[in-house]
């Protein structure tokens, strides 16, 4: 009977490719916030708009009759996916997601860690947006296409579908420009800040300062028609992404948000490398 | 302080956080001199050095310095000086290292004047001459050190509490500190130090606690607390030409526990209840009977053999 | 072999040049990373990662250049940094587990790996145990499972034991002695010279960013001379000395009572006689040989290279001020609040 | 060291260090913000897309953004990390061991956080106050001056009360940022809305009620049905005040900080 080494044995087996390295530290992620019981009850709260929007689409099938107001259009979901964003619910997974994601890594110094392993700067950064991405879609894309498909179940023909034959890909394209979006924003918020809890105060606080600035700039003492806000353009976009070409402005806002955010990123991940 | 007073008393001291046990029981009192704290991790020298320093207040029993409750305590920290655990000293202000050092001496209330000339002047004694202007924050662990060292003695303090205060320095500074240590204890002032590298704890005083559990083992100068130590014998190694001769004539010996000897190494190993008998008797050896010696070394008599025995491996 | 290789580096921040033209060879095996603070031991070491870019210079580890690009490379290396450092929320065997798959292994091989390396640095019992409740001894040891994981060919270590009490730096040590028989190169940078000296084949020693001393420990500890290294029990102290002097023996004394004695003959008899003669006992003798501390003092400048120094380096003087004077002198004394 | 000494001592250190900390370029920028819109008010007004008058403007800036918003905003973020800040930075065991009393060391702190989110609010409210009226003429600034005074005043109780309450959760909970937006953006914003005496639970309640001319936009709108008595709120916001800072004093002077 041979006598066994069980010190320090060395590693032969096959390396896995950088993607999946970098998928590994999304799942990690993904896992810890899974096991988080407050996480899947936001998670489900996020989704009551879309059982209510559930029962409009089984009303307006099962009764022609039903009043205007139970009308399934192509905005209708426009307007699901709106309202996603207005209500909160994509502003607070980002949040819950997003906000200690770097933060919390600078401060533990997990990110040095990270970096002396075999990924780049990228692979990290895309492990660490994968999760807030895959939640924010977990708000807006999927149940919009559930409600889609809910709705085709019901439906005796394809009216909506031959009318608007774009539906499938304007919902599909909005809600991962909306997860883009957030994702970078509130990762560039995190990458600021050495505590997620600050990290999460500062979103929030933007959110609603960008908001109650916009308001004010479109109260009647001020008279402008559009003020851009952080949440506000982001709802207001929608439209283009279903045909209205008024929604331009929101867009370029967006952008404009979205390069501010990679650039924060990019700079704030860059000069930690060698300070930690 | 009167007179025989000892400048640090701690009375049945205990400690607890909710659960968890600080210290238990502590009887305690320290005269002029450096006395180092040492214990393994999690034995109470830090919750032992914040009763000191006032940080935290006994859940039971009765922690005093200078004769007076340190908790909060303008009179005893007007005469004490700390480098207290936390090592991160990282001012979310980008604030210099003079100004930092001289607001904390203004706090001690010196005028400004005075202020600034001793924080420079401290500033050069630790070894940051240049960096005066040089921001907290960006301070490498070493500078950093020093800089907890300076605010500590920038006040000439008649107490000294040093947690771990040579982390992070080199052997250099590791050397200037203790030397500094022990000629600032030498002047009549009291020094509390706690460390981890007992050949340097040597280096500084035989006085020594000796912590675990959140109870004092041992206490007093180190060589009376080895010898106090009946339950384990003296290790010593001679080195000789003559190992087999030379063990033949110890293994007579009253008192010997074990010998061993090597032709090849050219050393004998023996363990002994009776040390002092043994020297004698080499010593008659070398001179009577022209035995040759060329080492005596014994890696009991210091303090990690000390620590490894009462503390445990 | 040699696994790093660096010619004429040069590394800065911003106007200061952390290391200047660094020529350096490391032979594999287990070598011991000394110099004061500031020399540039710890960016020496972040520029091996790729974390900084040199402005001039090549260097080259395990045969392959290090760019910032490079990252297959640092499959191959593992890095423990001097800070404590955890992955938020994770457990000892999550952390192991990920930093595992991050280093390029499956999942389950990631997992497996894991568990060995926990045992292997100790922390079997409380592997499944949140890193954030760990002690420093116990992050210490996650933090090494972390750099060998993924089975580097160079291990860097920066102050391994830092905050260790004496039990936990041994076992640290005896971790690291082990890692370097199973043919993985350890750079370890610390200073703690007696660490070096338990551990280490090698040392190169790094001076205001360049080489100054370097080799293997045991051809740079050699004794000089007759020197011994003395501790007696006597009476009345210092007569033992006196009566050295007496006789032509020129003596220096160390700290906690050791002399340093310089014999003219290799024979200590006369050692003993003069013990007899005073009435003393030896207690400790040794032939002294130069310690690693000795060695790095000179090469940095701040020893004085002869074993028979009559005093160590003097510190600063103003370190020996007069305390008294200081205070009263400066005008206005500080009252303690009322 | 005498205690009004010992606390301007370290009430000018403390200053300094929240004005160069990071976050007072993110406070700027919350300050500056009200004036930005009364620059893009101007902006409207030159090409006449509205015909409101600065007064009307002022008010709507007043009691829309800077009291509900940028005033408790600015105070949480200073006054929460009395306490909570040296902790983080490792600094709080190098001032606790000083022969310096707790009470003193305190009062410094808060001063400073005070001192500080009053001088980026007073001037903010000013140079609004003159980019919004300076089209409709010097006359019409200084007829309107009393106005501005007022609303000054009780900016300046209001952030008094604010330090205090923002203090106070610094010095006795672990998390007083969270807490404090709760404060803010839950508590303020419901309880003025809802009917009933909980609004007498706010500071923003107090500072609507003193505030002369308010206008019925901004998201405090609910509140001004019901105001209280100016003398009335003048006590209550100074009682509010007195209470939170005597409170984080006695809860500091008893509190060990790890």
């Amino acid at each position: 009977m041979p006598l066994y080494d069980l010190s320090y044995r060395r590693y032969e087996g096959p390396r896995t490719s950088r993607l999946r390295r970098s998928f590994a530290l999304a799942g990690s992620a993904a896992s810890l916030l899974l096991r988080r019981r407050s996480f899947l009850l936001l998670l489900a709260v996020c989704w009551i708009p879309a059982v209510v929007r559930a029962a409009q689409i089984y009303v307006a099938r099962q009764f022609p009759g039903a009043p205007e107001f139970f009308t399934i259009t192509p905005d209708t979901w426009r307007d699901f996916l709106g309202q996603q964003v207005r209500f909160l619910p994509v502003v607070l997974v980002s949040l819950a997601t997003g906000a200690s994601a770097i933060a919390s890594d600078f401060a533990s110094g997990a990110f040095t860690i990270y970096l002396s392993k075999p990924i780049s700067r990228f692979d990290y950064l895309l492990g660490k947006a994968i999760p807030v991405a895959a939640a924010v879609c977990a708000v807006t894309l999927a149940p919009a296409l559930a409600l889609l498909l809910l709705h085709q179940s019901l439906a005796p023909d394809f009216e909506l579908l031959s009318k608007a034959p774009w539906l499938p890909l304007a919902v599909t394209a909005y809600s991962l420009f909306l997860a883009l979006y957030f994702t970078l924003s509130v990762l560039a918020v995190s990458s600021l800040c050495r505590s997620g809890r600050v990290a999460g105060a500062g979103f929030a606080a933007l959110v609603f300062g960008s908001e109650i600035v916009a308001r004010t700039a479109t109260s009647r003492a001020f008279g402008a028609r559009r003020f851009p806000s952080l949440n506000g353009s982001a709802v207001d976009a929608g439209s283009w992404f279903f045909g209205d070409s008024g929604a331009v402005p929101s867009l370029v806002f967006m952008i404009l948000v979205l390069a501010l955010s990679a650039f924060v990123i990019d700079r704030r991940t860059r000069s930690s490398e060698g300070a930690q | 302080m009167s007179a025989g007073a000892p400048i640090v008393r701690l009375e049945n001291v205990s400690r607890w956080y909710g659960n968890v046990l600080g210290l238990s029981g502590v009887e305690l009192s320290f005269e002029p001199g450096v006395i180092a704290l040492l214990g393994p991790n999690g034995a109470g020298k830090s919750t032992l050095i914040k009763l000191v320093t006032g940080l935290l207040r006994p859940s039971s029993g009765a922690v005093s310095v200078f004769g007076e409750p340190p908790f909060a305590n303008p009179r005893v920290h007007q005469r004490l000086g700390v480098v207290p655990e936390e090592e991160e000293l990282r001012p979310s202000a980008p604030v210099k290292a003079r100004d930092f050092l001289v607001y904390l001496l203004r706090l001690h209330g010196f005028p400004s004047e005075e202020a600034r000339r001793r924080a420079e002047a401290t500033l050069v004694e630790v070894g940051l001459q240049g960096s005066e202007n040089t921001r907290l924050r960006a301070f490498s662990r070493g500078m950093r050190q020093r800089f907890r060292l300076a605010q500590a003695i920038a006040h000439d303090p008649d107490l000294l509490v040093l947690d771990e205060p040579l982390t992070g320095l080199d052997p250099v500074g590791r050397r200037e500190f203790i030397d500094w240590i022990r000629g600032f204890g030498a002047r009549g002032k009291t020094v509390l130090v706690s460390s981890h590298i007992l050949h340097e704890v040597e280096l500084m005083t035989r006085e020594v606690v000796l912590m675990t559990a959140g109870r004092i083992l041992a206490s007093g100068n180190i060589h009376e607390i080895r010898r106090l130590m009946d339950a384990h014998p003296h290790h010593i190694t001679i080195a000789t030409p003559t190992p087999r001769k030379l063990a033949a004539r110890i293994l007579e010996e009253p008192g010997l526990h074990s010998i061993a000897f090597s032709e090849e190494a050219g050393e004998v190993r023996l363990e002994t209840r009776e040390p002092e008998r043994f020297y004698r008797l080499l010593h008659r050896l070398v001179l009577e009977e022209n035995a040759t010696v060329d080492e005596i070394t014994s890696p009991d008599d210091n303090l990690q053999a000390v620590f490894h025995y009462l503390v445990g491996p | 072999m040699s696994i790093v290789h660096a010619q004429g580096l040069t590394v800065r921040y911003g106007a200061r040049e952390a290391l200047s033209s660094l020529d350096l060879e490391i032979e594999s095996g287990v070598t011991g990373l000394l110099g004061p603070n500031g020399a540039g031991k710890s960016t020496f070491l972040k520029t091996l990662l790729g974390f900084l870019v040199p402005s001039r210079g090549r260097i080259e580890v395990l045969g392959r250049p290090v760019s910032r690009k490079a990252t297959e490379l640092r499959r191959s290396l593992g890095y423990f940094p001097e800070r404590a450092v955890y992955l938020p929320e994770l457990n000892a065997v999550e952390s192991v587990a990920l930093a595992g798959e991050i280093g390029g292994l499956s999942r389950t091989d990631a997992l497996a790996r894991a568990h060995e390396m926990l045992w292997f640095t100790g922390l079997g019992e409380a592997r499944y145990r949140p890193v954030e409740e760990f002690s420093t001894g116990m992050r210490q040891r996650t933090k090494l499972a972390m750099a060998l994981v993924h089975d580097p060919d160079l291990l860097l270590l920066d102050e391994p034991t830092s905050g260790l009490d004496p039990s936990g730096r041994r076992q640290m040590l005896d971790l690291v002695r082990e890692i370097g028989r199973r043919g993985i190169s350890v750079l370890l940078s610390t200073h703690l010279l007696h660490d070096v000296e338990d551990v280490c084949e090698r040392v190169v020693l790094l001076h205001r960013g360049r080489l100054v001393l370097g080799g293997r420990l045991s051809e740079l500890s050699q004794s000089s001379g007759w020197v011994y290294e003395i501790r007696v029990r006597e009476d009345e102290p210092g007569g033992f000395r006196r009566e050295l002097a007496s006789r032509g023996i020129e003596t220096a004394e160390e700290h906690d009572g050791l002399l340093r004695v310089a014999l003219q003959e290799p024979s200590t008899r006369l050692l003993f006689e003069t013990a007899e003669k005073t009435s003393a006992e030896i207690r400790h003798l040794r032939r002294f040989e130069k310690s690693l501390e000795d060695r790095f003092l000179t090469a940095i400048g701040e020893g004085t290279g002869s074993p028979m120094r009559a005093e160590r380096p003097p510190s600063r003087e103003a370190l020996r001020r007069d305390p008294a004077g200081a205070r009263e002198g400066g005008g206005g004394s500080p009252t303690g609040e009322p | 060291m005498k205690k009004l000494e010992g606390a301007t001592l370290v009430a000018r250190f403390s200053l300094g260090e929240l004005l160069w900390s990071p976050r007072t370029l993110a406070m700027v920028v919350l300050a500056g913000g009200p004036l930005v819109l009364a620059l893009a008010y101007r902006v409207a007004l030159a090409f006449r897309w509205t015909e409101v008058d600065g007064a009307g403007v002022f008010a709507v800036l007043v009691s829309g953004v800077f009291f509900p918003f940028v005033a408790p905003m600015l105070s949480l973020v200073y006054a929460s990390g009395v306490v909570r800040d040296d902790v983080e930075a490792g600094t709080m065991a190098y001032f606790l061991t000083r022969p310096l009393s707790r009470s003193t060391f305190l009062t410094g702190k808060m001063l400073a956080s005070f001192t500080l989110s009053l001088a980026l609010v007073l001037p903010s409210l000013v140079l609004v106050y003159y980019v919004v009226l300076s089209p409709s003429g010097w006359s019409e600034i200084g007829a309107r001056f009393p106005n501005l005074a007022r609303n000054l005043g009780v900016a300046a109780l209001g952030l008094i009360a604010y330090n205090g309450i923002f203090a106070l959760a610094g010095t006795v909970l672990r998390r007083p940022l969270l807490a404090g937006l709760f404060f803010i953006f839950g508590w303020q914003a419901v309880a003025t809305f809802v009917p009933g005496r909980a609004r007498l639970a706010t500071v923003a309640h107090y500072m609507s009620s003193l505030s002369p001319g308010s206008s019925s936009a901004g998201v405090f709108a609910g509140l001004l049905g019901e105001k209280s008595p100016a003398i009335a709120s003048i006590l209550a916001l100074a009682a509010i005040a007195g209470a939170t800072h005597a409170l984080a004093l006695v809860a500091f002077a008893r509190k060990e900080v790890r």
